[in-house]
């Protein structure tokens, strides 16, 4: 059959030539180009020293946000652990007691939020779902570690610091498509899923 | 040395057949490259090879002895091809086989002609290693395999001790030369006590390879197993080249110098030979095994002719030519009646002695030429087998051993029984329903080889003179 | 000339056969029989004229590396024996023309190689080739008996006839050799020639000999039979053919009485003066015993097998009771003519034996009786049979069992007493048969008994006639034969006693 | 009187087998990181360079590594022959060096020594010796295993090897027709200078094709791709080796570069004129420094040579094994026979024999 | 005792140890490897009695062919069991009485032997050298090498009908 | 120094008997096929030695050459046998050779 490209080589199975048979030839050309390589410039990156530009979206690690006045955001509703699909994320849900506000910044809170970092995949769908902007994917790497369970990261390394200065900054996330684009309750993950819905927009299509 | 040549070419020549495409033409080439070798034998009686290397001299003699053991060889080996036609059909191994059975008669026709211990041992070894692999040519037949490695393992085990005999030999008198050693032997005070042991070993290699009891054991086994054209021809060329070897050694003035020290054993090996393989041959049900035994017992006649052919390095001309005669006569009828057993045989290859009722009505001619055959094996005037035995017995009365001739009497009768059992079971039983019929090759050959047998029976002269040359040849060399 | 002739005819007319088919074979066999027959008359008379005419030696080189030659020659001896053989093998031929044999072409093939192979033995002058024709005349009598025999078992009974007597045959040989390395015919060569065999037996010390005449009785007692290895016969006379009976007993038989005269008597003078007793004590009981046990048979064909057996022994005693010192020439032409008289009564009888299985389907004793009054005419001729085998005088029976009992008296009293029973024995068991089987009342099994067939009646009116004529005339026949028993007897006399 | 002589002589000898000795583990430590880092080289990587300048140190943290993971030795083995396994790899690759002549004679204080372990007068079957002996390690090891890649790997690797052994006999018998002599000392030494009667004096020039034969067995033997099947990942997990772990699984990947740098030092002894430099003994007469200088020479052919078993081990796809079997049977063998007949039929005509 | 005969006894102890632990081990493996041991034992016999080129060749064709064949038939038809019957006593036992008459007649032979005349000419003591060797084989036994090419031909030939499948 | 002038040759004599002993009693001892076939290497080796030994002793370089024609043929031997075996093993799936009886008797 004719080619469309005419890219692609036809394989014959010819009889071979009396040169062709003794592939020295041959042999001796794929040595000439691999010798020749050696004087290539390396393609390698010498990592820690050097590091590739990254985007400015680029998902890492996670950060659990506090509110201006150092409240934790997280009302533990769990809309996270059910849209990641690793099921990374589990968390123990607590009530606020008195004397407590300063620290969370609404009744109830997150006591234990962990999220396993072997099974993240860093989709980004945790943040996509969280209804108070409480939690988010940064730039920063996950750092290698020696134990299995200390991949399990806790609040203790989740949540931002509370000092002003020490603050991450996720503000391109927050710039305003994303802002716009959670209004948009259809796209939503804390939305009932309505199955005449879809149908029909399947149908319509 | 010219038969060892063409020999030699002839199997490379079947092994190129693999290579460049002419198997189907490989057979009839064989023949004609047989029948050359037997013309090239003959040859050396008017002409000789002319003068040569004094390398080629010392170590082969193609003298009258060998001569004569060689034709008779090749003869039985151009029978023998016929024999086993069946044996080249296959296409995928006709190559091999026929290659290894030229290179084994190499090894054959050495051991008729060595001067040296070194020839003695490639002889021997150029002829058993593509035996081994012949009698296990059967590849998906367990008794076939049986047979190789029993073969396989008795030969190498006699290999250790034949080497174990030459080297205590060479230790004593310094050479693996035939002539230097009988030389030694000669000057007997100066030969230490581990030459005898030597001697003791070397026969005991020897009479492991050639299954004379109590080394016989391994015999019907393999004879039984491999086969049957395998079996005729390790009845026939191999039988004739090991006793060649044998006289060679012990009938020559090699050891006959000693011939006081190994002539009772040799004696009590032939007596035990006789009696074991003939009594044993009686109980068997398989005819091909009653002639693997049968075998044996025929093995003891012929050592008997060793056992009086030297006394203290005088040669008994009866041994000598007793065992070529013999040789060739049980050759004869070996082909003969092995060529009957693969008729019998058939596809199903079973040829105990039920299958043999009623040959005699089946296919007369076929019965008619078994009957010659075994009378010939069992020494029945005037066949040649009659002969055979007759020179031995007279050889055995010469060497002064009545008691030997007696046993080797009492031997054949017993040899009768069984052989006349077959007979029996021919002429008188009833037949069953299926035919036999033989190809007209084989049609051919057993009226060749009857016709072989009675002319030899009746006009043992026309062998037997020729085999008077041979005595010229184990003679001192003044 | 006349007497490779002799063996050469019938090995020719053999081959022959074998590639005719159907009857036919009969009538040439018969044919080729009865030119040997006229062959032997003619031999017969050449040597009645000329004792020392060329024509009747044939001698050839044949294995030369052995001293074997082809050495045959008719002597005063040995033409009564071809004489015997070729008188017998046309009625034995004859014998079988009534009835249907299978393959009938092989069967006559091989009496006639029968025929060949036991003039040879009679007629040759080599030991080597005696031997040889000795051993030619064991095959075809062997298939024979196997292939034409009767009786489920004839394979086991012809096998140990066989096995008996190549047994003895291979002891000969034996002793031949043993006896030939011992010869001397310049140039340290050895010779297989009769008189250089003769010389050289009668050089042997005693041990010697002994082995030697050891050697050959055994064969020629076990081919004869004398006791005790005479036990393969009776069975194989009875399984065989009726022809093949008729050849073991007829003709087969003499060949070890005639071996013992030609080749053991003058080879081993000293063993015969040391074992002689003890050979003709064996030959006594044989002939005791065998009579004994006939007395008893029911079966009239085992009945024959052991008169015969009883004859047999009388004329091997009658051959080895001599001495070196006192040889009796009597003994040995008696023992000769009792050959010839026996191998023709006891033909007869077989016969006989053969015909009243054909008609009445049965040899017992018990059953048969009164054919007398059925066939008169058989009745007549099987009494003159039976005469001569009792050896009534004007039998041919007579004279040789005379003389045998003469010599052995000579040669011990005692022994000739017991021998002497035979006699009486004989005639005892003999009538009483006759009586059994044609007196008294015929029954159901004998009344249908019809009269002879004129090819019967043939034979019978030949055998009888032989019967009578050398009864009253044996002259020609022991004449013939005077002079060289009286050589054989010269050379018995060992050179250096 | 003889002690005097000897004691000298051995301890030399004693100094030189441990010199040798370092040489090799020296040479081999470095090969593997020369592995790595040709193999980057030709990759366009970098290759290590984190241990130490370089990553000069890596073959020492290599080594440590080795020798720190957890020594495993399988339930249902053969703990004896486990473990002798190895060892037996390590030892034959080590012997070689025996015979091969690194240098000329050096003068030290007026003495002159060999720069040769021992000349024995049949060097060069010595050396087919032990190396036949090699291949017992990796059977032995794949053997007592337990374990069916192991073992399907060791049969690989002796069936290989032993097929090999043939060809490379035969070409070495080829060189000894050549050069007359069995001994690597007299086969170095007749290679001495570049240029002899009007020929270029290496036997490489005389006979490339021996050369070509001995390089390619040379691979085959010590199971340098394309050759290396008996640890074919893709179809044997790790071959031989697959239960083998730590310094056991060291030694054996140890013995392989031992192996490389042997082989090539023979073949620079046997065909590249051994420590021959051209022209080098123009400039250089001193007893001491010119001896010294060659071994220096020698040592870079072999470093050449190494580096072309990587080069080729980079560039040159692995063997199927039908293959593999059909190059040595029915190619490498004919033609080393018809090169011996043809050396022969050569040398006869040129009346040198 | 010199060097030398102590060498020679412990080689012999190390041959003769090695040799029975081929005969007495229940693994065909370790009979292998014992034997390569005493294969190793007699090479270094061979040294001793100034054979290196034997030894050498002994080591390439006993270690490094014919027992890398075993090993590798061992491997192929993988023998891991060391489940061998005994045969039974009285063969045992007849064996053992068998072979240990064999020897005593050997040694026994010896008792007494007059001893060749030893040659210990200059040239008598470098037999053992390759071109020494070389000579003599091409020499005396021309025919005999030439002849052996039949006997591996015929070997290689068997070997590899044996080896084939059956083609039907 | 050399063996010639302190071992006498009986010494080597014995040796080998021993050793050629062995394997006799190896052969006839062990019913595994493959150690009886190493068996009969060992014996092969035994004579190998006396060979060499003799050799040196008679000063003739005849023996040691005997000795490559032993070494060839035990090549040769144990290729034939390996392949035998194999076959067997095939077919058996057992290299014992008691198992081998199918012909007896």
């Amino acid at each position: 059959m004719q080619s469309l490209t005419n890219r692609s080589k036809v394989v014959v199975k010819k009889e071979m030539t009396f040169t062709e048979k003794m592939y020295l030839p041959a042999i001796l050309n794929g040595m000439r180009i691999t010798f020749s390589h050696m004087f290539k410039k390396s393609a390698t990156i010498k990592y820690p020293e050097h590091v590739r530009p990254r985007s400015s979206v680029y998902r890492g690690q996670h950060v659990l946000k506090r509110d201006e006045a150092g409240a934790e955001r997280c009302t533990a509703c769990g809309l996270c652990a059910v849209a990641c699909p690793a099921e990374a994320i589990t968390m123990v849900a607590a009530e606020r007691k008195k004397g407590e506000e300063n620290l969370y910044r609404e009744e109830k809170y997150a006591a234990v939020y962990e999220i396993n970092m072997l099974r993240c995949i860093f989709c980004g769908l945790c943040e996509e779902a969280c209804p108070k902007e409480a939690i988010f994917l940064t730039d920063r790497i996950v750092d290698t570690e020696y134990e299995r369970n200390d991949f399990v990261y806790g609040k203790d390394k989740l949540v931002e610091p509370v000092e002003k200065d020490k603050r991450i900054d996720v503000s391109v996330r927050q710039n305003e498509k994303t802002l716009e684009f959670k209004t948009h309750s259809e796209y939503g993950h804390n939305q009932v899923w309505d199955p005449n819905k879809s149908l029909k927009k399947k149908s319509g299509h | 040395m010219k038969p060892v040549l063409i020999l030699s070419g002839l199997g490379l020549l079947a092994l190129f057949a693999e290579m460049f495409r002419f198997r189907r033409a490989l057979y009839p080439l064989l023949l004609i490259g047989v029948a050359g070798a037997v013309a090239s034998a003959v040859s050396y009686i008017g002409f000789d090879d002319g003068e040569m290397s004094e390398y080629i001299k010392t170590m082969i003699s193609f003298d009258a002895f060998a001569i004569v053991a060689s034709t008779i060889m090749l003869v039985t080996l151009l029978l023998w091809f016929v024999l086993a036609r069946d044996f080249f059909s296959d296409e995928n191994n006709v190559a091999d086989h026929s290659a290894l059975v030229l290179f084994a008669v190499v090894g054959a026709i050495l051991l008729t002609c060595y001067k040296n211990m070194t020839m003695l041992f490639l002889g021997i070894e150029i002829l058993s290693i593509p035996l081994y692999v012949l009698a296990g040519s059967k590849k998906t037949s367990l008794s076939s395999n049986e047979s190789a490695f029993k073969y396989f393992l008795m030969g190498s085990f006699a290999s250790g001790f034949l080497l174990f005999g030459i080297t205590l030999i060479y230790g004593a008198t310094g050479s693996f030369d035939l002539g230097e050693i009988g030389a030694a032997v000669s000057n007997k005070t100066v030969l230490p006590g581990y030459f005898f042991a030597g001697i003791v070993m070397l026969l005991v290699g020897l009479l492991f390879k050639v299954s004379i009891a109590p080394f016989h054991f391994w015999a019907p086994d393999v004879y039984d197993g491999a086969p049957t054209p395998v079996t005729a021809l390790m009845s026939t060329v191999v039988k004739t080249a090991a006793f060649a070897a044998i006289v060679r050694l012990f009938v020559s003035p090699v050891f006959g110098g000693v011939s006081d020290f190994w002539l009772p054993i040799l004696g009590v090996c032939t007596a035990l030979t006789l009696v074991i393989g003939n009594v044993t041959a009686v109980v068997q049900t398989s005819v091909k095994r009653m002639l693997a035994y049968s075998s044996v017992a025929h093995a003891g006649f012929l050592l008997m002719a060793v056992a009086s052919g030297s006394v203290m390095a005088i040669v008994n001309p009866f041994a000598v030519k007793g065992v070529l005669f013999y040789a060739a006569a049980y050759s004869a009828a070996s082909i003969a009646a092995f060529t009957v057993l693969l008729i019998v045989g058939g596809k199903s290859g079973d040829v105990s002695i039920d299958r043999f009722n009623g040959l005699g009505k089946k296919n007369p001619l076929v019965a008619v030429v078994m009957t010659i055959a075994l009378l010939s094996l069992a020494g029945i005037p005037p066949t040649s087998g009659f002969f055979g035995k007759y020179y031995i017995l007279t050889a055995a009365f010469q060497g002064g051993h009545v008691w030997l001739a007696i046993i080797g009497i009492l031997g054949s009768l017993v040899g009768v029984y069984y052989y006349f059992r077959v007979i029996i079971a021919m002429f008188f039983r009833d037949a069953n329903e299926e035919t036999v019929t033989a190809t007209s090759e084989h049609q051919g050959l057993l009226f060749v080889t009857a016709v072989i047998i009675i002319v030899l029976g009746l006009l043992p002269d026309l062998l037997f003179n020729f085999c008077d040359m041979a005595m010229v040849a184990m003679q001192p060399v003044q | 000339m006349i007497t490779a002739s002799l063996i050469g005819l019938p090995l020719v007319f053999g081959l022959l056969l074998l590639f005719v088919k159907g009857e036919g074979a009969k009538r040439i066999a018969l044919v080729a029989s009865l030119l040997e027959l006229a062959l032997a008359g003619f031999a017969y008379f050449t040597l009645y004229n000329d004792p020392s005419s060329d024509l009747l030696a044939t001698s050839v080189p044949w294995i030369t590396s052995i001293g074997a030659d082809f050495h045959v020659s008719i002597d005063g001896i040995s033409i009564l024996l071809v004489l015997l053989t070729s008188f017998l093998v046309p009625i034995i031929i004859l014998s079988g023309f009534e009835k249907k044999t299978e393959n009938p072409a092989l069967f006559h093939a091989l009496i006639l190689f029968m025929q060949m192979a036991l003039i040879g033995v009679f007629t040759s002058r080599d030991a080597f080739l005696f031997y040889i024709f000795w051993e030619l005349a064991l095959i075809p009598i062997w298939f024979i008996c196997l292939i034409w025999g009767t009786g489920e078992n004839r394979g086991t009974i012809t096998f140990k006839f066989f096995v008996y007597t190549l047994f003895g045959s291979l002891l000969m040989l034996a002793a031949l050799i043993f006896v030939y390395l011992h010869t001397d015919v310049g140039n340290g060569l050895h010779s297989f020639d009769i008189l250089a065999m003769y010389k050289a037996g009668q050089s042997l010390d005693l041990t010697q000999q002994s082995f030697v005449f050891w050697g050959l009785f055994l064969a020629f007692a076990i081919k004869m039979p004398v006791f005790p290895f005479h036990t393969w016969q009776p069975d194989t006379y009875v399984s065989a053919p009726t022809q093949g009976t008729m050849l073991l007993s007829g003709i087969m038989l003499k060949m070890g009485t005639y071996g013992l005269l030609i080749w053991l008597l003058p080879m081993t003078p000293l063993a015969l003066d040391r074992w002689g007793m003890t050979v003709v004590v064996l030959s006594v009981i044989s002939i005791i015993y065998a009579s004994c046990m006939a007395l008893v048979q029911k079966d009239y064909k085992r009945l024959i097998a052991y008169s015969s057996i009883a004859h047999v022994g009388l004329i091997a005693a009658g051959i080895l009771a001599n001495t070196t010192s006192h040889i009796s020439v009597e003994g040995i032409s008696g023992a000769l003519l009792q050959m010839l008289s026996h191998g023709i009564n006891v033909v007869g009888l077989f016969f006989i034996a053969d015909i009243l299985m054909n008609r009445t389907g049965t040899r017992d004793l018990d059953k048969l009786g009164g054919i007398r009054n059925v066939s008169p005419q058989f009745a007549v001729l099987f009494l003159i049979v039976l005469l001569g085998s009792v050896a009534l005088p004007l039998t041919n029976g007579f004279v040789g069992e005379f003389l045998l009992l003469n010599g052995v008296y000579q040669y011990n009293t005692t022994l000739a007493v017991f021998a002497g029973l035979t006699v009486i024995l004989g005639a005892v068991y003999m009538l009483r048969s006759y009586q059994s089987i044609m007196l008294g009342e015929s029954n159901a099994v004998t009344s249908s008994f019809g009269a002879l067939t004129s090819n019967e009646k043939t034979i019978l009116v030949l055998i009888c006639a032989a019967v009578l004529i050398f009864g009253v005339f044996p002259k020609p026949l022991l004449s013939i034969a005077q002079q060289d028993i009286e050589i054989l007897v010269k050379t018995i006399v060992p050179i250096n006693p | 009187m003889l002690l005097a002589v000897l004691i000298p002589m051995l301890a030399y000898k004693g100094i030189l087998v441990v010199i040798v000795f370092a040489i090799s583990l020296g040479v081999a430590a470095y090969s593997t990181y020369a592995e790595r880092k040709v193999s980057a080289l030709m990759q366009d990587r970098v290759g290590p360079d984190r241990a130490g300048p370089f990553g000069l140190l890596q073959p020492l943290a290599d080594g440590v590594k080795m020798f720190m993971k957890e020594e495993i030795i399988p339930n249902v083995s053969n703990k004896f022959l486990f473990i002798l396994g190895p060892a037996i790899s390590m030892m034959t690759a080590l012997l070689t060096g025996a015979v091969i002549p690194w240098g000329p004679d050096i003068t030290i204080g007026g003495n002159v020594y060999p720069l040769q372990v021992t000349d024995v007068n049949i060097g060069v079957l010595y050396l087919l010796g032990v190396v036949s002996i090699g291949v017992y390690g990796v059977m032995i090891g794949g053997w007592a295993s337990n374990n069916k890649f192991a073992l399907l790997g060791a049969l690989r690797a002796s069936s290989q090897m032993i097929s090999y052994e043939v060809a490379m006999g035969i070409s070495v018998i080829t060189l000894i027709l050549l050069t007359g002599t069995m001994s690597t000392a007299e086969i170095a030494e007749q290679q001495q200078g570049f240029v002899q009667d009007s020929w270029l004096g290496w036997n490489f020039f005389k006979n490339p094709v021996t050369f070509l034969i001995f390089f390619i067995c040379a691979l085959a033997e010590t199971n340098r791709t394309p050759f290396d099947l008996p640890e074919c990942e893709t179809e044997l997990v790790g071959g031989y080796h697959t239960e083998y772990s730590s310094m056991k699984l060291g030694l054996f990947l140890f013995a392989e570069y031992i192996n490389m740098f042997i082989s090539s030092a023979v073949m620079v002894t046997f065909f590249f004129g051994g420590y021959s430099a051209p022209f080098l003994n123009r400039f250089v007469t001193d007893p001491f420094w010119f001896p010294m200088l060659s071994t220096l020479v020698f040592l870079g052919k072999t470093i050449f040579f190494i580096f072309v078993f990587m080069w080729i081990r980079w560039t040159v796809p692995r063997f199927r094994y039908d293959q593999l079997m059909n190059l040595g049977w029915k190619i490498l063998i004919p033609l080393s026979i018809i090169n011996l007949v043809a050396t022969a039929v050569g040398m006869w005509l040129t009346g040198k024999i | 005792m010199t060097v030398t005969q102590i060498l020679f006894v412990v080689l012999s102890l190390m041959a003769v140890l090695s040799g029975l632990f081929t005969i007495f081990s229940k693994n065909p493996v370790f009979s292998a490897l014992w034997l390569i041991v005493a294969f190793f034992a007699i090479a270094g016999h061979y040294i001793l009695l100034n054979a290196q080129f034997l030894a050498v060749v002994h080591i390439i064709v006993y270690a490094g062919a014919i027992m890398v064949l075993f090993l590798y038939v061992v491997f192929m038809i993988n023998l891991n069991k060391e489940t061998e019957p005994n045969k039974p006593a009285w063969v045992r036992i007849a064996a053992v009485i068998s072979g240990g008459m064999m020897m005593l007649t050997l040694v026994a032979a010896l008792k007494g032997a007059s001893l060749v005349p030893q040659n210990k000419s200059a040239e008598a003591l470098n037999i053992g050298l390759a071109s020494n060797l070389g000579k003599v084989l091409f020499n005396d036994f021309l025919v005999p090498f030439e002849l052996s090419s039949v006997l591996l031909l015929a070997a290689m030939v068997g070997a590899v009908m044996l080896g084939k499948r059956q083609i039907h | 120094m050399n063996s010639l002038q302190v071992i006498p040759i009986d010494w080597y004599i014995i040796l080998s008997a021993v050793l050629f002993g062995m394997g006799v009693l190896g052969v006839l001892f062990r019913r595994n096929a493959l150690i009886i076939l190493m068996c009969v290497e060992l014996m092969l080796n035994a004579v190998n030695l006396l060979l060499a030994a003799f050799s040196t002793y008679l000063g003739d370089a005849k023996g040691q050459v005997f000795v490559f024609f032993i070494m060839a043929v035990a090549a040769a031997e144990v290729a034939v046998g390996l392949a035998i075996l194999v076959t067997i093993y095939r077919n058996t799936r057992t290299t014992d050779i008691d198992f081998l009886n199918k012909l007896k008797g």
